[in-house]
């Protein structure tokens, strides 16, 4: 500690070689891979151009790990599998192996230990999750204890392909939404404007920039008890909570005011139809840690219309494409309202304007 | 006799001339046709050497009307003095425009005494357009066509003239009485055609079906067309002669694979599949197999609002605000009129002015029209819900128990109506 | 002219009742109609649910008629049709006959007498036109004339169905464009901000209504030799010639700035796609009456391409999409340019925010 | 020990509990991770209770960076104090997250030991995340990760860590080297990473294919994704195959039907035909049919720029902006970095403080952007070309010229290619 004097200079070393960790048969047949198919729920197999083969076993974790399960996982790969290990985009960490024999012992010992296989084709993978209470500045729920309560729901639907095509479901733990879009997206949706903490503004916040920040020009500086503040025009803002993270004082989250709303039919692949962004299904859900019943609740009802009614290969948006939003409510059971009705830049375009109609 | 050397050059080619057509009013007309046509070709083809127009507007207008005419002056009256006032009458066909021969006889009678002789069939709203009177003139020719039962159309910030398709009369696809919809909406508001008083110009206009022969999406503040709820109806034996005879890959390209929502699907044995509830009735396969396929017996219509033009906010198309109405007994017609009298009182009471409705609806969102016109919320609304989170949402259960009685109460009405 | 003293009053009658024109096999069979097909083109055949048959013969007109054309249309109606006429949305005339024996000799006559007969089907119909230098008050070129050319050089297409698709063309004379919409669209661009005659400005203009026009707000007030006019920002002018009818003084049109622009794949039907705006093909071609050959030429380019590449049922912008816009460019020898990238409002959603991409 | 009534109810469940890794950490973890974690699960209980956050932000780093640690404050350090400081640093994983055992093992041991012991793989935008410990283990834990070669990632307004899929180190689908491209272009702009000067974040993602397994599109300022220009390859035994096992109509429902642009039509004897000039590269009919369909060989990359978040003008998709480049070379590599830096020195040189790329070409359009960086405009970049006719095109021909010169300068290279 005392020996800090000199400190270390960093070592920009910048995106570490993968190759070195890499699976000798993966980087034997780096970029000449031929056809791959799913044995099985969990299990990829992809063969080379060369013949070689490979197979990949895939397990849900909790991503946010202990040091304990991480050395768990390890053991599991040194003795079951090649000691080769990659975690995907999802969080989901992946076993690669160079013998099929090799692939139901590893299996066996993934659900022995508590890690689902599953999450390939058309299943549900792991939500995509952001740190909430844990540990982020400004969350309005937690995203962790989400995810848990999510995939305990949705655990079937991991560790089988049931599903008419991947699912993909995120959630975010402020309106920010790190966690992104998604088939299906559980999201912090603030229901008020900012309250305001006039005697902090002063001193923590730096007014010129909230100012700038508001999508919607709702803040204007103002003198509050003579002291500089700012005040927000309540019809203007759309409680976005752009204005919390520059300035803390604009306190955007409430007990009950912070609530929960849920998107459908965002998609990031180009598979068929082009990126979309998710859409409205319902807000105002409450903020009901530790087990969000309501929010288990609505993402269920989706889950299990979709899965009953679209075909194979439709994602959850384009189902309701096809289907019309009218029926996506009304199998869901959710209700369609002026909220639902879009009303920001470009809300034009997202108009029927046309005589195409669903009943 | 103005010489016309650029004219000239367009009385070749297969097509039947215009110039030609001016020329015998010039050569052949009454007196009066003579003069006016011989300066007006005069002035059409300086507009063609100089690739300038030469007409200003001005206001002319009938007894009892303050619109109806569009009234011209010549900029170069000078040199074609005879042409001097080349008013237009616009004048309303009976709807689907039907004519019969005495009649186009009478409108050609009366034309040659009070104006140029020139009529077109018809502006791109609709009207007959009888071409070319000076002042005193468009009161004659006006009191000679009202006599025969014509009366004019819309000009300036007025009801304009509307258009409907041939539809019943005529098409096995019109799932509603386009006439009857297209007499009772404009002949109810005739008092805002008339005597121009909204804030800009609104038009209606009346499709049978989704394939929308009337262009009414784009070009009319009020857009109707037909539609049905239940099922498309399939005679299979006419699919499977429609496939005999185009053949299976032509038959899945063309009908299976331009579905717009995949909604059809052909079995192995040849007979057709549609999955009405994803159907969008579009139109498409019906077209194609006129035989095979027609819409279903639950016909009715939707209502777009706000198609117009580029000014000023940029094109704009008509957006679903009424998906389904129907439209068979008086009571269904009574509802489509006070509808259409909300919608244009709405617009005379909130539209700025030189504003279309639907730059009205897109300056204030279109929940704030909804409300207005006591419109609920419907999913056929829109392509999809908001993708943006920038909305205030708490007041968002009470919203959504609207919705929730409005099912019960539909429930309940088809509950009651078995 | 002198009994003038007691002025007749307008029997406001409104929408004729079409029913006393109509043909008595329509009014029969009205809203009860089976099937149609098409025997040849120019000519429709439609049959009632109560059996009951009719052929229509449709033929081309110049829309803007001279009594003793309309004349010779009713002679050749009483003589070989039943006496009715109807006119279609896009000004050509229908003759309608209750025997398919009527229907050569009627067709016979009337090539005979000049007028094409065909715009049927999958044929380039009728281009919907406007007044131009004929009667409007702002045009920057003809349209009858324009018409004519058009129609002369697709005469072909029109009295046969070769093409993929119906094909509508508009021809608008100034960019306000009463034309609307089309497969093709032919249509004024300005190519330069309105010159202002200063002298005549305040005696015809009503200054804050053109201000309030203009869409990018570059008019302002202004004094100029010391009487109140207008001047124009032209780095914000989009030259949309919005300011020319409610203040002739703002000159926009030039003998040789006032332009042509060729736009593309208009569509109004809900058939398979919904209804889309045209989209800009080629601007900046010369206003060349009275046979506009520059015009004519792409026009033609743009007709073959289609003619030759689309499938069966796709219209002109439903082809382009699916074979893409650089193809589109490619086959028509067109240019791409800057000036193709949208810059008005919802811009944004126009381009192309996905991986899909055509080679 | 704190009681965690709250988040006690959630260990049960099938799915991996955090909160019993988290309890482990706190029962059985070195000293310090007990102490942290007992504070932590305490504060997160609280959290639970009162349902609100009570973290704030503030500045640590390490010696010689400006950013990668993301730093925590707790605002209830009276009740749960050793968890006061719960700084996290976000170190960048290997291209492509592959790791072995012993890697992980030797990072379990430096987090153990300089942290709370609580690592999450990984973060949305890929960063390994060592979570939670005070500013001196902050850099504690950095000098231990550096050691053995690995570095921070981003954080602020700086170049942030990066993300490729699994491409081809294990994927028939990847066109291109993503593990090369992927660094390439971070480790080109270290600085801008590590030392946060730009007006706000910008992200690279790197995908093998259109399938876009790292969601590149909507969450990176500046994506890669491979695609390929010449046919899709086709072995028409599988194809038969596959009909046979699936049936026909199910074919046809499944891929024929399913292609965006209706490029693929279905012989009646079975085999397939592409049209490939009018297929758009979007993957369905090749993930469907993984034996029969592959990408073709002329392989590439495509580049989308400005996709992100809602802030502040709505949520933006990236702009395909480079609709084609080769990447095989070792120029072509280096034609990529070059063009990676440019638009970073774009981005820095020209948005507004709190601005994306995305957001700066919304407001100063897309045509200004292309002439800053010197791009060629092409149809690739648009749904379609512009519907307003809202603007000047007075030097149109000398556009056109441009397109007509680049043309022949593109057959001129093909033919001396050949
Ligand atoms: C391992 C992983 C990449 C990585 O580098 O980590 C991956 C791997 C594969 N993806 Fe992916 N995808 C992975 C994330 C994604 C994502 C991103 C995400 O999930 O956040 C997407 C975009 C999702 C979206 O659109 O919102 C994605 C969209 C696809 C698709 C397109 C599906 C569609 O129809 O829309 C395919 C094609 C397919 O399913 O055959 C695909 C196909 C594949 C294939 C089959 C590619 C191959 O030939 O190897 C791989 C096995 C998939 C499987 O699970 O059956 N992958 N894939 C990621 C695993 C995530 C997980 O654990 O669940
Ligand atoms: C840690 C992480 C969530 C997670 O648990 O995985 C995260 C956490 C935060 N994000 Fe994020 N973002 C994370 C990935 C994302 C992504 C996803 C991505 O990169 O693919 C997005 C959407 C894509 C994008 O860039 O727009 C994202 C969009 C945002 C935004 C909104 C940016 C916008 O332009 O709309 C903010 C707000 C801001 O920058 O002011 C934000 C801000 C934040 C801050 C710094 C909150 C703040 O302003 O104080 C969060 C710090 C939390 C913490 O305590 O660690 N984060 N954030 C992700 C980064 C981990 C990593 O480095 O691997
Ligand atoms: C007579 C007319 C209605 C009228 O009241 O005047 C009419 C009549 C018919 N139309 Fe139409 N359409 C007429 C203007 C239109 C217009 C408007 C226009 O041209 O300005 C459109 C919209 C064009 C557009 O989308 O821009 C129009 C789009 C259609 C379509 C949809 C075509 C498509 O695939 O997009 C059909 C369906 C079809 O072709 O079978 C259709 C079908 C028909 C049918 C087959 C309906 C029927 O069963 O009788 C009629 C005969 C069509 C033919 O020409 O073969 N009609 N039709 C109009 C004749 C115009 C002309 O002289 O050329
Ligand atoms: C005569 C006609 C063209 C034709 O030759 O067929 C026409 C002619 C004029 N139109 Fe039009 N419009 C005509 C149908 C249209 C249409 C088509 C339609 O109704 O389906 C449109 C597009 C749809 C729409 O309403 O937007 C149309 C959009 C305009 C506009 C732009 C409106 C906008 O909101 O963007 C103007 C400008 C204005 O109103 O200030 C306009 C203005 C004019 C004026 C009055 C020019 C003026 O401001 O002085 C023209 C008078 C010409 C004249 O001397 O007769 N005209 N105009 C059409 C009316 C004939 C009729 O009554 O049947
Ligand atoms: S979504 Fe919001 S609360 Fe959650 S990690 Fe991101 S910035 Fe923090
Ligand atoms: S919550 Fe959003 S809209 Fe409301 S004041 Fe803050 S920044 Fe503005
Ligand atoms: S719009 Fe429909 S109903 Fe009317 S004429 Fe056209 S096809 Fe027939
Ligand atoms: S009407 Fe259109 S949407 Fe409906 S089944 Fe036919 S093609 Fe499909
Ligand atoms: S397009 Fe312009 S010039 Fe032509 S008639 Fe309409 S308003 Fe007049
Ligand atoms: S031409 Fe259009 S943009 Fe230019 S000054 Fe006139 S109204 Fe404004
Ligand atoms: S993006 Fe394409 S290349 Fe990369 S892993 Fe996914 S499917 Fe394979
Ligand atoms: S890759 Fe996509 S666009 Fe191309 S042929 Fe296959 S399904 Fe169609």
């Amino acid at each position: 500690m005392t020996e800090a004097a000199t400190p270390r200079m960093p070592d920009e070393v910048g995106v570490p070689d993968p190759f070195p960790y890499m699976h000798p048969i993966m980087k034997k047949n780096y970029g000449n891979w031929d056809w791959h198919d799913r044995p099985r729920p969990g299990v990829l197999h992809h063969v080379a151009k060369s013949g070689d083969e490979i197979w990949t076993v895939r397990a849900g974790t909790q991503r946010q790990m202990d040091v304990f399960t991480i050395r768990k996982l390890c053991d599991i790969g040194d003795e079951y599998a090649d000691g080769h290990i990659r975690f995907t985009t999802r969080s989901n960490i992946e076993y690669m192996v160079d013998d099929e024999a090799k692939v139901a012992p590893l299996i066996e010992k993934l659900q022995a230990e508590g890690f689902p296989v599953g999450g390939t084709g058309a299943s549900v993978s792991m939500v995509s999750h952001t740190q909430g209470w844990l540990h982020c500045d400004i969350p309005g729920t937690d995203a962790s204890g989400v995810v848990k309560g999510l995939m305990d729901l949705l655990h079937d639907e991991f560790v089988q392909e049931k599903m008419p095509n991947r699912v993909r479901i995120t959630t975010s733990c402020c309106q920010i939404n790190c966690g992104g879009q998604g088939d299906i997206a559980v999201n912090v949706q603030y229901t008020k404007p900012p309250k305001i903490n006039h005697d902090l503004v002063a001193n923590v916040c730096e007014r010129p920039a909230v100012v700038a920040r508001c999508p919607v020009a709702a803040i204007r500086p103002a003198m509050v008890n003579g002291k500089p503040s700012l005040e927000v025009d309540e019809k203007k803002c759309v409680c976005c909570g752009a204005c919390y993270p520059p300035c803390p004082p604009m306190q955007i989250n409430g007990d009950d005011s912070t609530k929960i709303a849920i998107w459908v039919g965002g998609k990031h692949s180009n598979a068929r139809s082009k990126p979309t962004f998710h859409k409205l299904a319902v807000a105002n859900l409450p903020n009901n840690a530790p087990h969000w019943p309501e929010v288990k609740d609505v993402v269920g009802k989706i889950i299990n219309a979709y899965k009953k009614d679209a075909k194979h290969w439709e994602r959850m948006g384009e189902w309701i494409e096809r289907i019309g939003w009218n029926r996506f409510f009304d199998m869901t059971g959710l209700a369609f309202t002026k909220h639902h009705l879009d009303t920001w830049t470009g809300a034009r375009k997202t108009m029927n304007m046309s005589a195409h109609i669903h009943f | 006799v103005h010489p016309t050397p650029h004219l000239d050059q367009l009385e070749d080619g297969p097509w039947p001339s215009f110039v030609t057509g001016l020329k015998r009013l010039r050569d052949e007309g009454t007196d009066s046709n003579r003069r006016i046509m011989n300066d007006l070709l005069g002035q059409l083809n300086h507009s063609y050497e100089k690739r300038l127009g030469f007409w200003k507007g001005g206001t002319v207008s009938v007894f009892g009307y303050g619109g109806g005419i569009i009234p011209r002056f010549s900029e170069v009256a000078s040199q074609f003095p005879e042409s001097k006032e080349f008013h237009t009458l616009r004048v309303m066909p009976p709807a689907g425009y039907h004519y019969d021969t005495e009649i186009l006889r009478k409108f050609c009678d009366i034309w040659e005494e009070h104006g140029s002789g020139l009529i077109a069939f018809h502006g791109q709203s609709g009207d007959i357009m009888f071409q070319g009177t000076d002042t005193e003139g468009t009161q004659k020719a006006f009191d000679a066509l009202n006599e025969i039962g014509f009366d004019l159309g819309g000009a300036g910030p007025a009801l304009r003239t509307a258009m409907s398709c041939v539809g019943h009369a005529r098409c096995e696809q019109s799932c509603y009485d386009e006439v009857r919809a297209h007499r009772t909406i404009i002949n109810s508001l005739l008092d805002e055609m008339h005597r121009p008083s909204l804030p800009y110009k609104f038009k209606f206009k009346f499709s049978g079906c989704a394939n929308d022969c009337v262009n009414a999406i784009h070009r009319a503040d009020f857009a109707v067309i037909g539609t049905w709820r239940d099922e498309i109806k399939i005679n299979q034996d006419e699919v499977k002669k429609h496939i005999d005879k185009v053949g299976r890959k032509y038959m899945i390209d063309t009908v299976v694979n331009m579905c717009p929502t995949r909604a059809i699907s052909l079995n192995d044995d040849d007979t057709l599949e549609i999955d009405n509830p994803s159907c969008v009735r579009c139109m498409h396969c019906i077209n194609v197999m006129t035989k095979a396929l027609s819409p279903g017996d639950d016909r009715g219509i939707s209502i777009m609002i706000g198609g117009k033009r580029s000014l000023k906010i940029g094109d704009l198309m008509g957006i679903m605000v009424v998906p389904f109405m129907k439209l068979e007994t008086d009571e269904d017609f009574e509802k489509l009129e006070e509808f259409a009298e909300n919608v244009v009182e709405f617009f005379a009471d909130n539209a700025l002015e030189h504003e279309r409705v639907g730059e009205t609806i897109d300056r204030i969102g279109l929940p704030a029209f909804l409300e207005a016109l006591e419109i609920e919320p419907d999913p056929n609304m829109v392509n999809h819900p908001r993708t943006s989170c920038y909305v205030r949402t708490d007041d968002f259960d009470d919203e959504a128990d609207k919705w929730f009685e409005r099912k019960a109460r539909d429930a309940g009405l088809q509950i009651s109506a078995e």
